[in-house]
């Protein structure tokens, strides 16, 4: 077990209150893994790929662990937390494009960066070109600023840096979607050859766009509301899904062949509750359409079948 | 019916205008009543200048775009607002097509002091419950509200309503469902379809194929400003035969598709032998027409399917067709 | 790089020009006549600088000229260096007196303004996000940019020279004294210059401090400082790339605020009567000394023209981006 | 609720998690921008010292209604509390306290219209530029580089010295005309970045003319920058001002704060020690400036929650 995240709650603050963005979750990721991390926006999905390396100031841990590697990661002290971060955990932030600092040359800047975490850069210049030229790019982006790069390049480049050090866990927020699909599958791509060669043991890939997941990703793990809905392989989240709504949304997804006039697709009606102070019970209620009774009690995300959890009433029995 | 005929947008850049940049190079196709065109490209591409030159909100270098034949370049001054009667659009962000600092119903009101002055308050509510109703919005949960109080998919509803108060016959969307979530976007999509019934064309931009599959009776591929591929929607995706084409399609996530699997069906030929008898001769990638290079024409191959490709010339098309 | 150059120069001498041009304009289009001004004046002169005078006065004013012919002379004296005699300097050319007092006003300014702008920045960039510091400097930045420079200068005088008399109370060096190379002169030129210029210097810092504050705390909330402190980079490293890249607006800043300081740095000379400029300007309005007026104002104008190219190009040196767009990069 | 930084299009992002705060937000805007005006201690306290010195200068005349520049006890007397001249007499015996709160009148006065005027200067050819763009970006930019490196009071200089009879009036207007280049330049890239935005095309489509988007689309999203605007102007126009009167060039008759520290200093208030002559009007200037510009930076915070320290 690489990572394992248990009842982990992180709150935003905000002038009306506390916003319950991630509110007791449990998972893990093996070694190997591509887990994909999929949902709506404002589901959660970003601040728990955050939670996991950087709590910004309006993000308030309030209970729950991280554990990676069996070492207890201490997510709530900031100091702690930076020998993990770029070592243990690293991440490809949703802001690539402007993730490097304009006015330094890119190899300068890191070089200072990894100095900065006590290694000598001249170390691991080599490792650092052979990277460069595994992504497709020029060895001299050293020599250049980041506005000389093309938004592909940038992306890559950045890539590149975060796995440098061989993280144990790689967070990659959103980083194809604001690309071109022929761009976008490179990239997925690349994180996949990142996973095979080794550069990081396990990876979560946070999106909103499952046809990628489905194409890059090993398992794949639904949120709705600040919750968990469902976890389960790839296969059986796009073929043979269990909590209604990880349904309904695959089932609302237009990909080529489908068309309006042969086959009208639906989607979920309603949006999800407010997270200021979301309802008691399955935060999907609302919008199911085989909501009952039980469902105004908090379904437990339990396992279903092998690699498979769902939180349902209807799919883990009333009884569960 | 709107039609484009050999649009052409060309940017001067540098301060004094010193190089040109095309942006986009002889686009031709009509829009019929009751017809969705989805016009694909990927950023840079061009589709949105195409839909903004439609709208007047850029003007056009050369060529012309004609409704029901009349001459929209020359429409000028306060001439524009008949146009706009017939020609309207909605837009890709949701949350910067409403000015942040006033409600969102405003949309309506400028509407309503622009071309229905006039109008009886009873009369204009009347008419905005019927519009909103049409793009299945409830009046309670969407009028006096600010726009950061409202869904995207809210939103766009509201900016398509926006659209059915006046009489217009052409509606640009332009990537209008990309930033709504998954699970909104569809209905918007089908909106977007049944307004269709109304007799009303549609220009439908997009990125992304399966969409533009998914809507459209006609589809044009645009590739830095130009038209590789266009014709009958089944018969673009039934038959991709532009290398560009192929890639995009090879490129775009699937649900049930693995790329490698998709790469593989494209290799090879489609529709028993028949096809694009020349992708051997191109990567996926392939060769395209580079802007500057003298040009491809667009070849009918079959019925209502053109194609821009160098090694197309007609002899071999007519052995495909 | 060139075509950069070409504009920012275009622009400096399309400013010239219509400075210039106001310079030539005014005399002729205000109220009152300034010819009476100067006749009044002239008793001051000897029949030949009389003469001179008038000569020189017919050639610019001269009414016995079409305007545009007026114009060309104008310039072309303008362009010999020929700005008239000073009424105040009892006939001395204007283009003496100014080049006699301005060593004193770029001593003044020059140091001043590269101080302050150092010390400012660092200060600001220290104090922002450091609470206790940010308590104590913002409010003393704050107080000093809203200072007028001739009231500081009337204060510190007042306190360190009137009262406590460590400092001469006015002059560029002592009337005991004549300019020399010694170490006593020296040493009263300096004695006398440091007031002036600390009034300059206090002002300015107090609004670099808060100008690199303000801008610093922008680029730490900005994405790559973000992309740093996630992948664990020290604070140190953090801050170093921000402040490089707050300073390059102050750098914008400083050509945008030239203009106020020169006007700081006369005011200044006033309250301490310091032989610089400003002391002229201010004799020269009060003897309606147009001509010594207008060299200033053209000396003044070129003197901010020149500046404002320097920073140009120091911009250019120390913003990658700007040489890369140049060089054509994919900005 | 201000466009000024920050104009991202990438609302995916953006909305995520943190987006999602349901309360009314229509409220929220006011209530927030309440709540931290008051939280704010920066905007509080310059308020506080700007309504006193408003006061001052309103009532100040009407209390002390002795003539700023008539003999109004003995010369050079100490600020005292009894019979009236509590700020001390001047070298003349005019009363400092009634040609104090005067200054300050004329300095409010030239602060609000000077600075008024460079704001709409400066808004319209910042507006016209940033919308039109092209060629008339091109020649309004030349304009206002040009504007922005003279030194204005260079100008003004040579100019006023001109004139036999000068106002407060004439001082504020002139003041106007020369101090709105940076505005116009800042107000233009404003205007540029929201032109791209889509309810401005929106705008248009509803049939609006030009004028029409930019009076009630881009100005009143950019109000709150333009307000800060004019705050800096505002705090400009009076430091200028008080330059100007000190070389002598002020309102010729009248009285305002720079007058008299100018006569303080030709009637050897220095060498006399009449320090109750100088100080007022200095300490008037700072307390007006410097409230002005830290309610400036009040206002930036609380329009602009980047800058708010958590």
């Amino acid at each position: 077990m690489s990572l394992q995240v248990s009842d982990l709650r992180v709150y935003y603050r905000t002038l009306a209150g506390d916003v319950k963005a991630l509110d007791g979750v449990t998972f893990s990721i093996a070694d190997k893994e591509i887990m994909g991390l999929a949902g709506e926006s404002g589901c959660g999905k970003s601040t728990l790929g955050n939670s996991l390396i950087r709590l910004d100031g309006r993000m308030k841990y309030v209970g729950g662990s991280v554990n990676l590697d069996g070492a207890e990661v201490p997510i709530w002290d900031d100091n702690d937390m930076v020998p993990f971060r770029f070592r243990e955990v690293s991440v490809v932030p949703q802001y690539a494009m402007s993730a490097m600092n304009p006015t330094r040359k890119i190899g300068k800047m890191v070089s200072e960066l990894t100095e900065s975490r006590g290694l000598r850069f001249r170390e691991i210049k080599e490792e650092l070109d052979r990277r460069i030229d595994l992504v497709g790019l020029d060895r001299d982006v050293l020599k250049r600023y980041p506005i000389e790069l093309s938004g592909g390049m940038k992306q890559r480049m950045v890539m590149v840096i975060s796995t440098l050090l061989d993280p144990s866990l790689l967070i990659a927020d959103e980083i194809t979607s604001a690309l071109d699909v022929s761009t976008q599958r490179a990239v997925a791509e690349t994180l996949v050859s990142f996973r095979d060669h080794g550069f990081v043991k396990s990876m979560m890939v946070i999106t909103h766009d499952i046809s990628i997941l489905y194409q890059i990703a090993d398992s794949i793990l639904i949120m709705y509301a600040g919750k968990l809905a469902e976890k389960a392989p790839t296969g059986t989240i796009i073929d043979k899904p269990r909590h209604p709504y990880t349904q309904m949304l695959v089932s609302s997804l237009p990909e080529v062949g489908v068309r309006y006039v042969n086959k009208k697709l639906a989607g979920i009606p309603g949006s999800p509750p407010s997270l200021l102070d979301p309802p008691t019970g399955c935060r999907f209620r609302a919008r199911c359409p085989f909501a009952f009774s039980k469902c105004l009690e908090e379904p437990p995300f339990v396992e279903v079948d092998t690699d498979h959890s769902v939180a349902c009433w209807k799919v883990s029995g009333p009884d569960a | 019916m709107l039609s484009l005929n050999k649009v052409s947008k060309t940017y001067k850049i540098g301060t004094f205008g010193g190089q040109d940049l095309i942006a986009v190079r002889d686009v031709s196709f009509d829009i019929s009543p009751g017809e969705v065109v989805s016009l694909i490209g990927e950023s840079g591409s061009g589709k949105t200048t195409v839909g903004k030159m439609v709208l007047k909100l850029i003007s056009i270098s050369s060529g012309s775009i004609t409704l029901d034949g009349a001459d929209v370049a020359s429409i000028r001054g306060s001439a524009v607002k008949p146009y706009y009667r017939q020609v309207q659009g909605v837009f890709q962000d949701p949350f910067s097509s409403y000015n942040p600092i006033f409600k969102a119903d405003r949309v309506f009101e400028m509407i309503r002091s622009e071309y229905f002055a006039g109008m009886a308050r009873s009369e204009w509510s009347d008419k905005i419950d019927a519009v909103l109703r049409a793009v299945t919005l409830d009046p309670g949960q969407v009028l006096n509200k600010y726009p950061h109080q409202l869904s995207g998919g809210q939103l766009q509803r509201l900016l398509v309503a926006r659209a059915l108060l006046l009489d217009i016959k052409v509606l640009v969307a332009d990537e209008i469902i990309s930033m709504l979530d998954a699970s909104t976007r569809i209905d918007v999509l089908n909106l977007l379809a049944d307004l269709k019934s109304r007799g009303l064309g549609i220009l439908f931009i997009t990125h992304d194929l399966s969409l533009g599959n998914y809507i459209s009776e006609k589809t044009v591929i645009l590739r830095r400003g130009e038209v590789v591929e266009m014709g009958a929607t089944e018969k673009v995706f039934g038959r991709p035969t532009h290398p560009y084409t192929r890639l995009l399609l090879s490129s775009v996530p699937q649900l049930h598709k693995k790329w490698a699997t998709i790469e593989a069906e494209l290799a090879a030929p489609i529709g028993g032998g028949k096809g694009c008898l020349f992708h051997d001769a191109y990567p996926l990638a392939g060769r395209n027409p580079q802007p500057g290079s003298d040009e491809p024409t667009l070849v009918k191959i079959e019925d209502d399917h053109y194609v821009g490709c160098f090694d197309l010339d007609s002899e071999k098309v007519a052995r495909v067709a | 790089m060139r075509r950069y150059f070409g504009r920012k120069l275009f622009t400096y001498l399309l400013t010239f020009f219509v400075a210039a041009t106001i310079d030539w304009l005014i005399p002729r289009f205000m109220p009152g006549d300034p010819v009476a001004v100067l006749v009044t004046k002239t008793g001051v002169f000897s029949p030949t600088q009389a003469a001179e005078m008038v000569k020189y006065y017919t050639n610019l004013f001269g009414l016995n000229q079409p305007l545009p012919v007026q114009y060309l002379n104008f310039w072309t004296s303008l362009l010999h260096g020929n700005l008239g005699l000073s009424v105040y300097g009892n006939g001395t050319p204007v283009f003496d007196m100014i080049m006699a007092a301005a060593p004193y006003t770029l001593a003044l300014l020059v140091p001043a303004i590269l101080l302050s702008w150092w010390a400012g920045n660092s200060f600001g960039a220290l104090a922002a996000r450091r609470k206790w510091l940010d308590n104590t400097v913002l409010p003393m930045g704050y107080i000093l940019t809203a200072t007028p420079y001739m009231w500081l200068a009337l204060v510190l005088s007042f306190t360190l020279s009137f009262s406590l008399r460590i400092f001469p109370l006015s002059g560029g060096y002592g009337f005991n004294l004549e300019p020399t190379f010694t170490w006593l002169f020296f040493t009263d030129l300096v004695a006398h210059w440091i007031l002036p210029f600390l009034s300059l210097f206090l002002v300015m810092f107090g609004g670099w401090a808060i100008g690199m504050r303000n801008m610093i705390i922008y680029e730490l909330e900005s994405d790559y400082s973000r992309y740093l402190a996630s992948l664990g980079a020290p604070q140190g490293l953090i801050r170093k790339y921000a402040f490089r890249n707050a300073m390059l607006p102050q750098i914008t800043g400083l050509a945008l605020q030239l203009g106020v300081i020169v006007a700081g740095a006369l005011v200044t000379e006033i309250v301490f009567s310091y032989p610089g400029l400003g002391h002229l300007v201010f004799a020269a309005i009060n003897n309606e000394d147009y001509f010594l007026l207008q060299g200033i104002f053209l000396f003044i104008i070129i003197g901010v023209l020149l500046a404002n190219f320097i920073v140009d190009i120091v911009y250019v040196l120390v913003d990658p981006r700007t040489r890369v767009a140049m060089r054509g990069g994919t900005a | 609720m201000t466009a000024i930084p920050g104009t991202s299009t990438d609302v995916t992002p953006a909305v995520d998690d943190a987006g999602k705060i349901p309360a009314p937000a229509a409220k929220r805007a006011r209530g927030e921008l309440l709540f931290f005006s008051l939280r704010s201690k920066k905007f509080v306290i310059s308020m506080a010292v700007l309504l006193f010195l408003a006061f001052l200068a309103i009532f100040g005349p009407m209390v002390d209604s002795t003539d700023p520049l008539a003999q109004a006890g003995l010369p050079m007397r100490h600020p005292t509390l009894d019979a009236g001249n509590w700020f001390g007499t001047t070298y003349f015996g005019d009363d400092v306290f009634s040609q104090f709160v005067n200054g300050l009148r004329a300095s409010f006065f030239v602060g609000f219209l000077g600075g008024g005027l460079g704001a709409l200067i400066g808004m319209f050819v910042g507006f016209v530029a940033g919308y039109r763009g092209g060629w008339v970006d091109e020649i309004l930019n030349m304009i206002t580089n040009v504007f922005l490196v003279i030194p204005t009071l260079a100008v003004l200089l040579v100019i006023t010295s001109y004139l036999k009879a000068r106002g407060v009036m004439f001082e504020a207007i002139f003041i106007g005309i020369t101090s709105w280049p940076w505005a116009a330049r800042a107000i233009r890239a404003q205007t540029f970045s929201l032109r791209s935005r889509d309810f401005i095309d929106l705008a248009k489509l509803s049939g609006r003319s030009g004028w029409k988007v930019i009076v009630f689309e881009i100005a009143p999203n950019m109000s709150s920058y333009l307000f800060l605007t004019y705050i800096l102007l505002f705090g400009g126009a009076i430091l200028i001002a008080a330059s100007l009167d000190f070389i002598g060039l002020g309102p010729t008759g009248g009285m305002s704060l720079g007058l008299m520290m100018y006569n303080s200093v030709t009637w050897a208030a220095l060498q006399l020690g009449i320090w109750w002559w100088f100080v007022p009007p200095g300490v008037g200037i700072i307390a007006l400036v410097g409230a002005l510009y830290v309610m400036n930076v009040g206002l930036d915070e609380i329009f602009n929650p980047k800058l708010r320290e958590m």
